[in-house]
């Protein structure tokens, strides 16, 4: 395979794992989040400042990064309990804004220079590219669907469906709202820390712009398009997102112009996204439903 | 002293900007509750038709009537092809069909225009007004004049016509407004329309304002709008009025005052999330909630 | 008396703005007794039960559940309490099925939890107690429709299993009976009677004075926010001011039974 | 192949497309002029365009794929330093030599032996442009407003440096950064206003310092107002409009009245071809391709390490930006740096600043 | 001539077939009841005939025209007027704006004071409400709105769902009054649903039986009454 096919790959592997993250948040506990790559950039600045001020291995960084991520998620949960719907989106846009801000003017951060020389990921000693580090992205992939998996199975991903539904009514049938609502912010943020370290290390420089709010919007694109609320929808929509610019390469001046007529195109006639309710991938398979849905 | 005041006017000035390009979005998103970001694309194609416009015909009034007639097409199409069958769906839905719409706008812009600024220079037939040291150009007075006969139009339909019932109405409940005899459809369509002018109108005055027309000019007023609007609380037109006027000044005041190394966005996104922290319905919101 | 007592309120009041919802209202409510909420449109009676249930905090007053004070605690911890509520404009789960509505407030004490809450729910352990609540109140052969699509009577016995799935002792029911025709209103009755035998209180606002006099063992008259009467159903039915404000002169008719 | 394959990355759609339409558009004139001249090592050169969309993400899959499908055997770097700075490390690991357009990171020719720079450091250029200010223009009082990004804050930092180190009673009475999307420069020119500078040193692209010239002007700023390469573009003027343009003083790379043919011809094409005026950026990826394919020719091979080698021991290079002294041993070229004054309307010689230690990264 | 002709109506959401071709008619002048089991779709029939869903198959006839694919706001202003189940109010409107919905577009033509004051002497608790807004209304606050905002204009066909769900009995006494005194002394037609069956086929002058989509029995409202099936499930035995 050569080395274009497999950072696509990658892109798209690691877009799953973060947008998975989104997903709990979004598709399962219903709190609109469009900031969602504010988290991804904290888990990838983590990891690189990690890596290149303290000389942490990946492996090693790994469980600081998903503190770190789940706890600064915990944090910015907390607004969802006061605000709700568009306020919340709103909010969570200034979250995303703010965060960018931060990485970019604050020198710690490397400001607007950005963090560069992050290393390798290692494993046995040797550095993994390439193709081994796909598989590295898709081993994670594979846990956060898991995770997620579970997570529609669980008492908590009940809990977190009721809350989307009707608020007052889950709190009367003893679902805190602040635990359950902040839980899945941890989790769903924890997951965009892991593939935002995934993407610092492959990329190894990083910068504020790649974790702007475009990118949560394309984020929330991909759930959209994919299924919000499914456990497969974010690796559908990560993976359709991430193939059509590409497989439009050729139209140079016309290929983003086409890519917005698809999402468009798509939108309108999936709205409930690919693998949702009403979707084209309509299938008996309970993994695929959402969750808790008939 | 002087400086505070011409600081005031600076702020003032981009925060009646900030509001010609909201006051639209608000009406619209009152009508839908949809977060229309493709309401900037209409703002765009506003200032390209003004832009092509003036330069064919010389006349600015010309060209303000054509965008304004092309963008109300514009924003009725959207509603009608795009946003109606999507109504029924989570918000986050319109809202990336939008998205997408918006990109589509400054894709086709960009292909029919180029991507290069293109000047939109007007001499207006206003004088300077010079107080000391403080001076307001013709431009700076325009946009004010403008704005606030935009605003005053606004704010008479809203709250003192048939037709602002009948909007707030449908924005509840389309079905049942159908049922008291309310044409939704063609309220929701009207709407646009209003709404959509403005834009056209905001963007040109924006274009001539900065002397700026060019694809992505959407891409900044895309999400600002989005959080005045929801700052000023649901669908109200004077608190999305207030709310851009507000952070203008604040925004011009902390620069001015403050060596805050923090650009003007999240300056905004600070202060709107405070707002929202505190009054979580927004500045004007009186939404009231069952329990 | 005082060991069977489940509910208190003590010179309960709320005022939204310049309006007294409920003004300095105190009753209480025992294990094995329906009490009945009566009183006009308006009266302040669904308040009373948000302040119950923790939806709204009391602008003055005490609420007491098994001796603890409960008024100001947030919803979710009353209902993990013990006290179940239905509302009078039905709030189901609309994007669950009827049967994971049920199921959902099967969970109640492994959302209170530390970690249990990372158990597996779809089990066939909660599917059977479920059904058997659903067949209770008559929606077994819905269990797999999707909430949001049923019809209001239907969405009525919805949020009665619900409640009850709360198991709890105290149970709150909030013109429960609207919406259904008669025979089934009979069938309810029964199976609140039932509730009520084995050790719940139950604290019923109806406006259907037949089914409200007929379940009730003691009736409270709301008016304006006041208690107005207090007392057995058939002294509340024969009081002049009930009558006056309440029942009207075709008393009878409603009343019949 | 029966053709030398060259990628170039510019950001064709996007926020930044005009920059990117002008690489496009001067790598074209470069390419025809070398093919109609026989092409290099007796081929032809193909070039492998890609749209990076100035953004980090998609360049490195794009440097991917000139790296692992095209096969590309030299990058010219034609976009902004975000995704410019991702790549260079995938093209020094693949050995494929990278020259940097205009990008202005200073980690990009960090990344290793195989990049290069053909644009100024942004502190160079500061330095350059405080010369400018206090030798040429003679300021004492000077006021400095800056984008906010990489180019801007290094620029600045040059800047000041030169001035306090290099200079005596030359004072900075202002400094502020205005973020990269700002659009209404008022709160910052009344307080500049305020205080009444010799000189205002304004920094960022065109579309930023052509309104800050309008509204300078227009809020009755009468200060000389000195800005930098990214301001350099026909469409300043017209941003600016013509009054408020007059007298603008720039440092950068491009002299259009440097008498060189080379010089000339590309004015007389690039207005022909497209009807519009070139700019600096496109200069700049003119001369990094025509380094490169310089290169080649020199190293009369394809292969990587030879190129290389070749364009690290380029020699007075008669490029369109300037006679190209070298490169430094990281990468870093050498060349003088112009400045241009606008005169009715367009850039003319005002001067140029050849200190070694300035220019001598 | 019927004021009201429905035609082998048939309603379906998705695949569930709601109403499976329903006939019957209402002649002007008539109060007409259906009664019927929960979904056996008399909510469905009366959003059909104002046209808040459309039927899958079927002819809607008013005053003679047909008007099955004729939009919601025209029904409105032909003179029909819906009391929907549970209220439906704009629940952040006031009182008085929801109201005045009730009169869009012919509030020129009503004697406006006048049906405010018989309004409001109906239900003095809507006056002292009027700048409320209506999400914060009791439930059968909300119910008195939602019957004066559908009374206001006067309707030629009144289409009511459930009017009696969560009034006092003191009002549903009155309610029922109204409702019968606008039918036989101002002649206004009413189509009534009602799980208090009771209440409303004592006021009825005809009436059908729903079951689960079809017409099942129809009659005087005394022989529905006097059915022992009927007696058994709606009133109680
Ligand atoms: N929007 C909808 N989507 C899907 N199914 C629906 C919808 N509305 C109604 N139904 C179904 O149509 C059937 C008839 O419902 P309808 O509301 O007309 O009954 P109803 O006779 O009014 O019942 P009730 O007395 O409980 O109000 C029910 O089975 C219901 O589930
Ligand atoms: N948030 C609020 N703001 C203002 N007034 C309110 C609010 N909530 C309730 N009210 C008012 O308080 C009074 C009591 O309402 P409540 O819902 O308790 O009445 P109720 O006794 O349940 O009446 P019903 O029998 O009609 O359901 C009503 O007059 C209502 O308008
Ligand atoms: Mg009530
Ligand atoms: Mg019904």
């Amino acid at each position: 395979m050569d080395s274009y096919i497999i950072t696509i790959g990658i892109f798209i592997a690691i877009n799953s794992i973060v947008v998975s993250g989104l997903n709990i948040i979004v598709g399962f506990a219903g709190q609109i989040s469009l900031g969602h790559a504010a988290f991804f950039g904290i888990g990838a600045y983590t990891a690189a400042i990690l890596a290149t001020k303290a000389g942490m291995s990946f492996w090693l960084s790994l469980p600081i990064v998903i503190i770190i991520t789940g706890t600064i998620g915990l944090l910015m949960g907390l607004p969802s309990l006061r605000v709700k719907e568009d306020f919340l989106a709103i909010t969570t846009i200034g979250i995303n804004f703010i965060v960018e801000a931060f990485f970019m003017y604050v020198p710690f951060f490397g400001g607007a220079l950005g963090i560069g020389g992050i290393p390798r990921v290692e494993l046995l000693g040797k550095p993994l590219h390439g193709f081994s580090f796909l598989v590295l992205c898709l081993s994670f992939l594979l846990v956060v669907l898991l995770v997620s998996w579970w997570f529609t199975k669980a008492w908590c991903g009940l809990a977190c469906f009721t809350l989307r539904d009707d608020e007052v009514a889950a709190s009367t049938i003893g679902v805190s709202p602040i635990k359950f609502k902040l839980l899945a912010f941890v989790i769903g943020t924890a997951m965009a820390g892991v593939g935002g370290a995934l993407y610092a290390h492959y990329m190894r420089f990083i910068s504020a712009s790649d974790f702007g709010f475009p990118v949560s919007v394309m984020m929330l694109s991909m759930l959209v398009v994919g299924g919000m609320g499914t456990v497969w929808g974010p690796i559908l929509g990560a993976a359709i997102l991430g193939l059509l610019p590409e497989i439009f390469r050729p139209l140079i001046d016309y290929r983003m112009l086409l890519y917005a007529a698809l999402l468009l195109l798509v939108i309108r006639l999936q709205p409930g996204g690919i693998l949702g309710d009403n979707g084209f991938v309509k299938t008996r398979l309970r993994i695929f439903s959402r969750g808790g849905k008939k | 002293m002087d400086l505070f005041i011409e600081q005031l006017m600076n702020g003032l000035a981009i925060g009646a900007i900030y509001a010609l390009i909201t006051s639209g979005l608000s009406l619209i998103y009152g009508i839908l509750r949809i977060l229309h970001v493709a309401h900037a694309g209409v703002y765009t194609i506003g200032a390209y038709v003004g832009l092509t416009v003036y330069s064919l015909s010389g006349s600015l009034v010309i060209a303000i009537l054509a965008s304004m007639a092309v963008c109300s097409i514009v924003g009725i199409l959207i509603e009608r092809v795009v946003y109606s069958p999507l109504l029924k769906f989570p918000p986050y839905v319109p809202l990336i069909a939008s998205i997408a719409l918006l990109l589509g706008v400054e894709e086709v812009m960009r292909l029919i225009a180029g991507p290069q600024i293109h000047g939109f220079p007007v001499s207006i037939p206003l004088p300077t007004i010079t107080m000391g040291n403080v001076s307001l150009s013709p431009t700076l007075l325009m946009v004010y004049i403008v704005s606030i006969v935009i605003f005053f139009i606004l704010w008479f339909i809203t709250s003192k016509t048939d037709l602002g019932l009948a909007m707030r109405a449908v924005s509840q409940d389309m079905s049942i407004a159908s049922a008291m005899g309310i044409n939704s459809t063609q309220i929701v369509r009207l709407t646009f329309a209003i709404g959509s002018s403005i834009a056209a109108i905001a963007g040109i005055l924006v274009g001539i304002y900065f002397n700026q027309v060019y694809p992505t000019m959407g891409a900044v007023p895309a999400y600002k709008t989005l959080a005045l609007i929801v700052v000023g609380g649901l669908g109200s037109v004077p608190g999305a009025i207030l709310a851009s006027l507000l952070l203008g000044i604040a925004e011009t005041l902390l620069i001015g005052y403050a060596n805050i190394p923090f650009p003007r966005d999240a300056i905004a996104f600070v202060a709107m999330i405070l707002v929202l922290m505190v009054r979580p319905q927004g500045l004007l919101g009186n939404v009231r909630k069952k329990i | 008396m005082s060991g069977s007592e489940l509910l208190r309120l003590e010179n309960v009041s709320k005022q939204f703005g310049g309006l007294h919802a409920v003004e300095d209202v105190s009753f209480s409510l025992n294990r094995n007794e329906i009490l009945g909420l009566i009183g006009p449109n308006g009266a302040g009676k669904t308040t009373c039960f948000n302040m119950i249930s923790g939806a709204l905090k009391p602008t003055a007053g005490k609420i007491f559940f098994k001796g603890t004070r409960i008024d100001g605690l947030p919803i979710y911890k009353i209902a993990s309490m013990g006290i179940g509520r239905t509302f009078q404009i039905v709030r189901p789960f609309y994007s669950l099925s009827v049967l994971q509505n049920i199921e959902a407030a099967l969970g109640m004490k492994k959302y209170q939890s530390k970690f249990q809450y990372w158990q597996k729910w779809d089990t066939h352990h909660t599917r059977q107690k479920a059904l058997e609540i659903l067949e209770k109140v008559g929606l077994a052969d819905m269990a797999d429709y999707r909430a949001g699509l049923l019809p209001l009577g239907n969405l009525r016995r919805l949020e009665i299993a619900r409640a009850l799935a709360l198991n709890p002792e105290v149970l709150l029911l909030d013109e429960s009976f609207s919406g259904l025709r008669q025979e089934e209103i009979n069938k309810l009755s029964d199976l609140i009677l039932k509730i009520k035998e084995s050790g719940v209180g139950i604290l019923l606002i109806e406006h259907n004075m037949r089914v409200a006099m007929g379940l009730s063992d003691r009736m409270v008259v709301l008016d304006h926010g006041r208690m107005i009467a207090s007392g057995s159903p058939d002294s509340i039915k024969n009081d002049p001011k009930v009558i006056e404000a309440y029942l009207g002169k075709g008393e009878k008719k409603h009343a019949a039974s | 192949a029966d053709t030398i394959k060259i990628g170039v990355l510019a950001p064709l759609t996007g926020f930044a497309a005009a920059d990117g339409e002008s690489v496009l558009n001067s790598v074209n004139i470069a390419v025809d002029k070398i093919n109609a001249s026989g092409g290099v090592l007796g081929k032809k050169v193909e070039l492998v365009v890609y749209d990076d969309r100035a953004d980090a993400k998609e360049a490195v899959s794009l440097a991917h794929k000139l790296i692992g499908q095209d096969r590309v055997v030299a990058v010219v770097g034609g976009s902004y330093s975000m995704p410019t700075r991702a790549v260079a490390t995938f093209f020094q690991e693949a050995q494929i030599p990278f020259v940097a357009a205009y990008a202005v990171h200073p980690d990009i020719t960090k990344a290793g032996d195989f990049c290069f720079r053909n644009g100024f450091l942004a502190e160079v250029e500061g330095k350059a442009a405080a010369k400018v200010a206090t030798d040429m223009l003679g300021a004492k009082r000077i006021a400095v407003l800056y984008s906010d990004i990489d180019f801007g804050r290094t620029l600045s930092k040059g800047f000041k440096e030169y001035i306090e180190n290099k200079t005596t009673g030359v004072e900075i009475v202002y400094s502020k950064a205005y973020p990269f999307k700002e659009k209404d420069y008022k709160p910052y020119l009344s307080e500049i206003k305020e205080l009444n500078p010799d000189l205002i040193m304004v920094n960022g692209y065109y579309f930023q310092t052509g309104p800050i010239l309008k509204q300078a002007r227009e809020m009755g700023i009468k200060s000389i107002i000195l800005g930098e390469e990214g301001a350099d573009s026909p469409k300043l003027v017209e941003l600016a409009g013509p009054s408020a343009a007059e007298g603008f003083i720039i440092v950068t790379n491009l002299n259009r009245d440097d008498e060189r043919p080379v010089v000339q011809n590309f004015i007389k094409e690039y207005e022909g071809r497209y009807g519009i005026a070139p700019d600096m950026v496109g200069a700049s990826a003119y001369d990094a391709l025509t380094i490169i394919v310089d290169a080649i020719q020199r190293a009369g091979s394809t292969d990587g390490k030879a190129i290389r080698d070749a364009i690290a021991s380029t020699k007075d290079f008669d490029g369109l930006t300037g006679v190209i002294k070298g490169f430094n041993e990281i990468g870093e070229v050498v060349k003088p740096v112009q400045v241009q004054i606008i005169k009715f309307g367009k850039y003319h010689y005002f001067g140029v600043v050849d200190d070694p230690d300035i220019i001598n990264p | 001539m019927p004021l009201l002709e429905v035609e082998n109506l048939h309603i379906a959401y998705k695949e569930i077939e709601a109403v499976k071709g329903v006939s019957f008619h209402i002649s002007e002048g008539e109060l007409v009841s259906i009664v019927g089991a929960n979904g056996a779709g008399k909510t469905s029939i009366l959003n059909a005939i104002m046209g808040l869903v459309s039927p899958k198959e079927g002819k809607i006839k008013y005053k003679g025209n047909d008007i099955t694919g004729t939009a919601a706001h025209e029904r409105a202003k032909m003179g029909i007027r819906i009391v929907p189940e549970k209220a439906r109010l704009f629940p952040q409107l006031t009182v008085w704006e929801n109201l005045m919905t009730g009169i869009y577009g012919i509030k020129k033509q009503v004697p406006l004071q006048e049906r405010l004051d018989w309004i409001y002497e109906l239900f003095p608790i809507l006056k002292e409400r009027e700048k409320q807004a209506a999400v914060t209304l009791s439930g059968g606050e909300q119910q008195q709105v939602a019957i004066a905002r559908a009374l206001i204009s006067d309707p030629d066909l009144l289409l009511v769902d459930e009017i009696s769900m969560g009034l006092m009995p003191i009002l549903v006494d009155r309610v029922f009054e109204v409702l019968q005194e606008l039918n036989r002394k101002h002649g206004k037609t009413v189509l009534l649903v009602e799980q208090n069956a009771l209440a409303s086929l004592e006021i009825s002058t005809r009436a059908y039986v729903l079951e689960t989509g079809e017409i099942t029995f129809s009659g005087t409202a005394e022989e529905v009454a006097s059915d022992p099936r009927i007696h058994e499930a709606y009133l109680g035995g």
